[in-house]
């Protein structure tokens, strides 16, 4: 059961990323991105990550696709629905991709993967609340200052003079 | 002031230009003298008609003379006057927008309605009917066209039984 | 605190299906039940909005329209049958989609927001051990759903080549987005206070303690800044300006008809109830009877407090905040689409953020 | 921090038209607004009118002056007893007649009477249009009493037909002095209620208090008149300032705007004047009931009206404002040109003056408080 729905999973973030890269509408693909992000959340379902599945919903979903929405409607004549995406630099942006996938091939085989049993695990809320207060409170911190920062600049930018 | 203070004063400040017409409380004055006159009408502080109320365009009925009679009141002195340009069929009337913001839209329904052209109006075309229309169906002489768009147009009642 | 995905499996076990088939049955189930409880919600609080808005206008509202036979007579219950009626009528209607419209997203749109209300009810306790999947981070999660609407919104918007409706989907989007921050904000002040994400932990806390509207002065703001927020949230009067009727002709729904657009209603009344069932169960104390309030009640009567009466408190506590919603409604004028950004992040966030560190404090300090 | 920091053309935005009407739920009838926006703020507006043109003007010159009153009926529908008698006091003007003083007292019960029922729906509509629905419901309700007391008058509801030139129609049907006080008594209690659930509510202040400004000396050189001048503190109200009929026997106040919750002129202002207006009215047709005289309902008039070659300009003050028959006559039983000023006709043109600058819902309330009638702007 566990296994079909992974696959499952697993197919539809790969489509929909196809989809997000091969669409010849950009609405289109930001829309495809939805569904890679769902995907990606449900795949973090599997890894008994609930905390982050719902956090990945709340922010990719809720925030960042809305984002990416309205920049891709601000980029061009906001009124007419067919914004088409042309891509330029084909080689050698393929050439780049390739040497990427090629990368990420050779890191997935060379991984030791330690592959044990299912296992079920407690809610993991507190755990990362501990670590990020402990462990991780400088990077936490750091990141803060950094949305501080692009908070102000977004401010500032969108004020009229 | 009554009627006759107002053309007394107006007989001094631009002696000759205006008259009365015959038996009727109304000013008549010539297109020539027109923009001189108003702004006297405005301007004067005895005057100071600073309520443009109406422009009635008018059709004698001769298919040659046409005019315009303007309405004022000043609600500082209340007082009213009516003064009438009449013209020819293809001279155009001083435009009295610049001194009365009213004036812009009567004056685009008598051009509109009764084909009256006012020289100096910022944006003179038709208001009621549409910029297609042709003729002004105010005027004596009027025919109703037959067609419209290539449509017909129904001109008693026979043409819908 | 069982769930009913748990309760199922118990109980379907004599079947003997093997794991896929029945856990297949079991969503189906569930999925078949929540479809029920929305389009109920939306049948019985649109005919109770009608009704609401005819008494506060000094109209009967529907009165024709019966259901087999019965149709209320002059009474309150006048017109019964009025909102099936018009749930068929739209089930029927012709289905319009502009020539020059996005074909894809505007069929899509729809469903994205009616997806988002309904994985939402997933996670939500109608009482006790009645939810459908009891999530751990079940607070969190239920925020979380409920902002997938809002692409939906924009997509409608957007798709539907309507200059009016993209209007619409941009006041939409900021509007949601932007009040999403104060109703996280206020319902952290549960999750510290409590200790949990899980619904069913907040309320045993409002049990051992006082229901969480009682527990402090900020705690008594923060209910407000999240009703207040919900109602803007869920783009009712006086924040109803991404479909300003006046304004917008329907904002971003104005292109959409027929089934698509009773996806829209369903959606919306969904959402209210959500938010409402929420604000209950968070800060009302959910299925707790408001008996144990004042203790002067004879014993016997505490009764009314058992499990089974759990779904009665949870639906009164939210039928009555519903009701206030619609008085809103059809109360208040429309606010401006800045003075509504104004409100949201110069009002509530700021207040919302200073409760957060008082009630901090107040927990450090009792 | 300065504005080169940020290189605008990188991230400039364009202008859009954004086309409201004929078909809007809130311009009112059948106008259109080509509303030029960057994002929420207008930078113009274009009104494009003529969707319900009628030809009234040219209809005049083909009727007789007795057969015209119903069309005058139909300029301003919220409002026909109004429009009716102007008209007929344009053309008793040119007449050059003396009415009975029955008839006089009757017009004006009836006129103010008009005018409260087209205030409350002026009133309602403009708190439809900032999104208030349940006041529009309220004044809906209190206007159909108005509408019933004209339905036992003459018969109808809307085009009234009942003011002619040398009279009334006919007299006023047993007991409707004594309705017409029933409905006073009963509805001065309901402006309070309307002040409470609306005039003063917040958020409408915020709505529209300080909103859409219209400056004295601009609404004149427009020729802006009725309750919206006066919102901008203009006391010109032609009841008082070039009394017609008997209006000035009676005592009543005009209502100008304050500025009491932002500026003299603004929205708030041009709506609370409509509100106060209605308390005036309701003093007047007190009076007027109390001194009704008995008589005639008609002047003595020739059974075909042929006035003298002649022209008058008639003035009435109307529930929009400053409406104006211009009548010339070439001595035949049909007028030779009729000429009707529309008030909101006039009151229209000021819209794209006064909402530069405001947000698409702020347009929507100024040109809900100027209150137009698209059948009175067409003609």
């Amino acid at each position: 059961m566990a296994e079909y729905l992974f696959l499952f999973m697993a197919a539809l973030v790969i489509a929909s990323a196809f989809w997000v890269v091969f669409s010849p509408n950009l609405i289109h693909s930001a829309v495809s991105l939805l569904f890679t992000l769902f995907g990606t959340a449900g795949l973090y379902v599997f890894l008994y990550a609930d905390f982050i599945a719902a956090t990945q919903i709340v922010i990719y979903v809720g925030g960042i696709l809305v984002l990416i929405i309205f920049g891709v409607m601000l980029t061009s004549k906001i009124d007419s629905p067919s914004i088409a995406s042309s891509s330029a630099n084909q080689f050698i942006g393929g050439m780049g991709a390739f040497a990427i996938f090629v990368m990420q091939v050779a890191v997935i085989f060379n991984t030791p993967w330690n592959i044990g049993s299912e296992q079920s695990r407690d809610a993991t809320v507190g755990s990362i609340g501990k670590l990020l207060l402990t462990d991780y409170l400088l990077p936490f911190e750091i990141i803060s200052i950094l949305l501080l920062a692009a908070l102000m600049g977004a401010a500032l930018l969108s004020r009229r003079n | 002031m009554t009627f006759d203070e107002i053309v007394a004063l107006l007989d001094t400040k631009a002696s000759g230009k205006t008259s009365v017409i015959e038996g009727k409380t109304v000013i008549s004055v010539s297109p020539e003298n027109w923009s001189e006159i108003s702004a006297i009408l405005k301007n004067e502080s005895k005057l100071n008609f600073d309520y443009l109320m109406c422009i009635s365009a008018y059709d004698k009925g001769d298919n040659k003379v046409y005019g315009a009679a303007y309405n004022f009141y000043s609600t500082v002195n209340n007082h009213y006057l009516e003064v009438r340009v009449e013209i020819e069929d293809g001279i155009s009337i001083p435009s009295v927008v610049e001194l009365w913001k009213a004036a812009d839209w009567h004056e685009r329904e008598a051009y509109d309605m009764m084909g009256l052209k006012f020289e100096g109006h910022p944006d003179l075309k038709r208001i009621l009917l549409s910029d297609d229309w042709e003729g002004y169906p105010l005027r004596k002489n009027y025919k109703e066209p037959d067609y419209y768009h290539g449509l017909p147009v129904p001109k008693d009642k026979s043409y819908w039984d | 605190m069982t769930s009913i995905f748990d309760s199922l499996q118990e109980s379907l076990a004599f079947l003997n299906l093997d794991l896929f088939m029945l856990l297949s049955l079991i969503s189906l189930l569930g999925g078949t039940v929540i479809f029920l409880v929305m389009a109920v919600n939306a049948l019985v609080a649109v005919y109770f909005e009608r009704k609401v808005s005819a008494f506060m206008q000094d109209r009967l509202g529907p009165m024709e329209v019966g259901i087999l036979g019965f149709k209320g007579g002059k009474k309150f219950w006048g017109g019964i049958g009025q909102t099936l009626a018009d749930a068929i009528k739209l089930l029927t209607k012709e289905d319009i989609l502009p020539k020059s419209s996005d074909k894809f997203l505007m069929i899509l749109a729809p469903f994205i927001i009616f997806s988002g209300a309904f994985l939402t009810f997933i996670g939500l306790p109608f009482a006790q051990n009645i939810v459908i999947s009891d999530f751990n981070i079940g607070l969190f999660y239920i925020v979380a759903m409920s902002s997938v609407g809002v692409i939906g919104i924009i997509l409608a918007g957007w798709s539907s080549n309507n200059k009016w409706s993209l209007y619409g989907a941009m006041r939409a989007a900021a509007q949601i987005i932007s009040y999403e921050i104060p109703i996280g904000l206020s319902l952290l002040l549960v999750v510290i206070v409590s200790g949990s994400l899980h619904l069913g932990d907040i309320v045993q806390w409002q049990e051992t303690n006082r229901w969480f509207i009682f527990h402090s002065p900020f705690a008594f703001l923060a209910f407000f800044i999240y009703f207040i927020s919900t109602v803007a949230e869920t783009n009712r009067t006086p924040f109803d300006i991404p479909e300003a009727e006046s304004e917008l002709v329907a904002g971003w729904m104005t292109e959409y008809s027929g089934f698509r657009w009773a996806l829209f209603f369903l959606s919306e009344y969904a959402n209210m109830l959500i938010v409402c069932i929420v604000a209950s169960i968070v800060f009302l104390g959910g299925w707790l009877s408001p008996l144990h309030l004042i203790n002067i009640f004879p014993e016997s009567w505490y009764i009314l407090d058992g499990p089974a009466l759990g779904f009665f408190w949870v639906s009164l506590k939210a039928v009555i905040l519903i009701f206030v919603m619609m008085w809103f409604r059809w109360t208040f004028p429309r606010l401006r689409v800045d003075q509504l950004m104004y409100v949201c992040w110069k009002v509530f966030i700021p207040f919302a953020l200073a409760n957060l560190f008082f009630v901090s404090l107040w927990e450090l300090i009792f | 921090m300065e504005a080169n920091l940020v290189d605008k053309s990188v991230i400039e935005t364009g202008e859009m038209v954004l086309n409201m009407g004929p078909q809007h739920p809130s311009t009112h009838g059948v106008l259109r607004l080509k509303i030029h926006t960057d994002g929420e703020i207008v930078s113009q507006i274009e009104p494009v009118i003529g969707y319900l043109h009628r030809c009234f003007e040219k209809h005049c010159e083909k009727l007789s002056y007795e057969q015209i009153v119903p069309f005058t009926d139909r300029c301003d529908y919220l409002a026909s007893m109004h429009m009716d008698h102007a008209y007929s006091i344009a053309v008793e003007k040119l007449l050059d007649i003396e009415l009975p003083d029955r008839v006089e007292y009757i017009r004006v019960i009836i006129a103010e009477l008009q005018r409260i029922a087209s205030h409350l729906v002026a009133v309602g509509t403009f708190g439809l249009d900032v999104g208030a629905i349940t006041p529009f419901t309220w004044t809906i309700r209190d206007r159909e009493r108005v509408l019933d007391l004209f339905e036992t008058l003459c018969g109808a509801r809307l085009l009234y037909n009942y003011i002619w030139p040398g009279g009334v129609s006919h007299d006023l049907p047993p007991k409707f002095i004594e309705r017409t006080l029933d409905f006073l008594d009963y509805f001065d209690p309901q402006i309070d209620e309307l002040n409470n659930l609306l005039t003063t509510n917040k958020i409408f202040i915020e709505r529209t208090a300080d909103v859409g400004i219209l400056p004295p000396e601009v609404g004149i050189n427009f020729g802006v008149s009725g309750p919206s001048l006066r919102g901008s503190g203009v006391n010109f109200d032609l009841r008082k300032n070039e009394p017609y009929s008997i209006y000035s026997k009676f005592d009543f106040d005009v209502p100008v705007g304050k500025g009491e919750m932002g500026t003299i002129g603004d929205t708030w202002d041009r709506y609370y004047v409509r509100v106060l207006e209605m308390r005036e009215s309701a003093k007047i047709i007190r009076q007027a009931c109390a001194e009704l005289p008995g008589g005639d309902v008609h002047a003595a008039l020739p059974k075909k009206i042929r006035p003298n070659a002649g022209e008058v300009y008639g003035r009435y003050e109307s529930a929009r404002g400053d409406v104006g028959f211009y009548i010339m006559s070439n001595g035949k039983n049909i007028p030779m040109r009729v000429k009707m000023r529309s008030p909101a006709f006039c009151n229209l043109s000021v819209l794209s003056e006064i909402s530069e600058g405001w947000m698409i819902s702020d347009v929507i309330a100024i040109l809900g408080s100027l209150d137009i009638v698209l059948g009175e702007i067409d003609r």
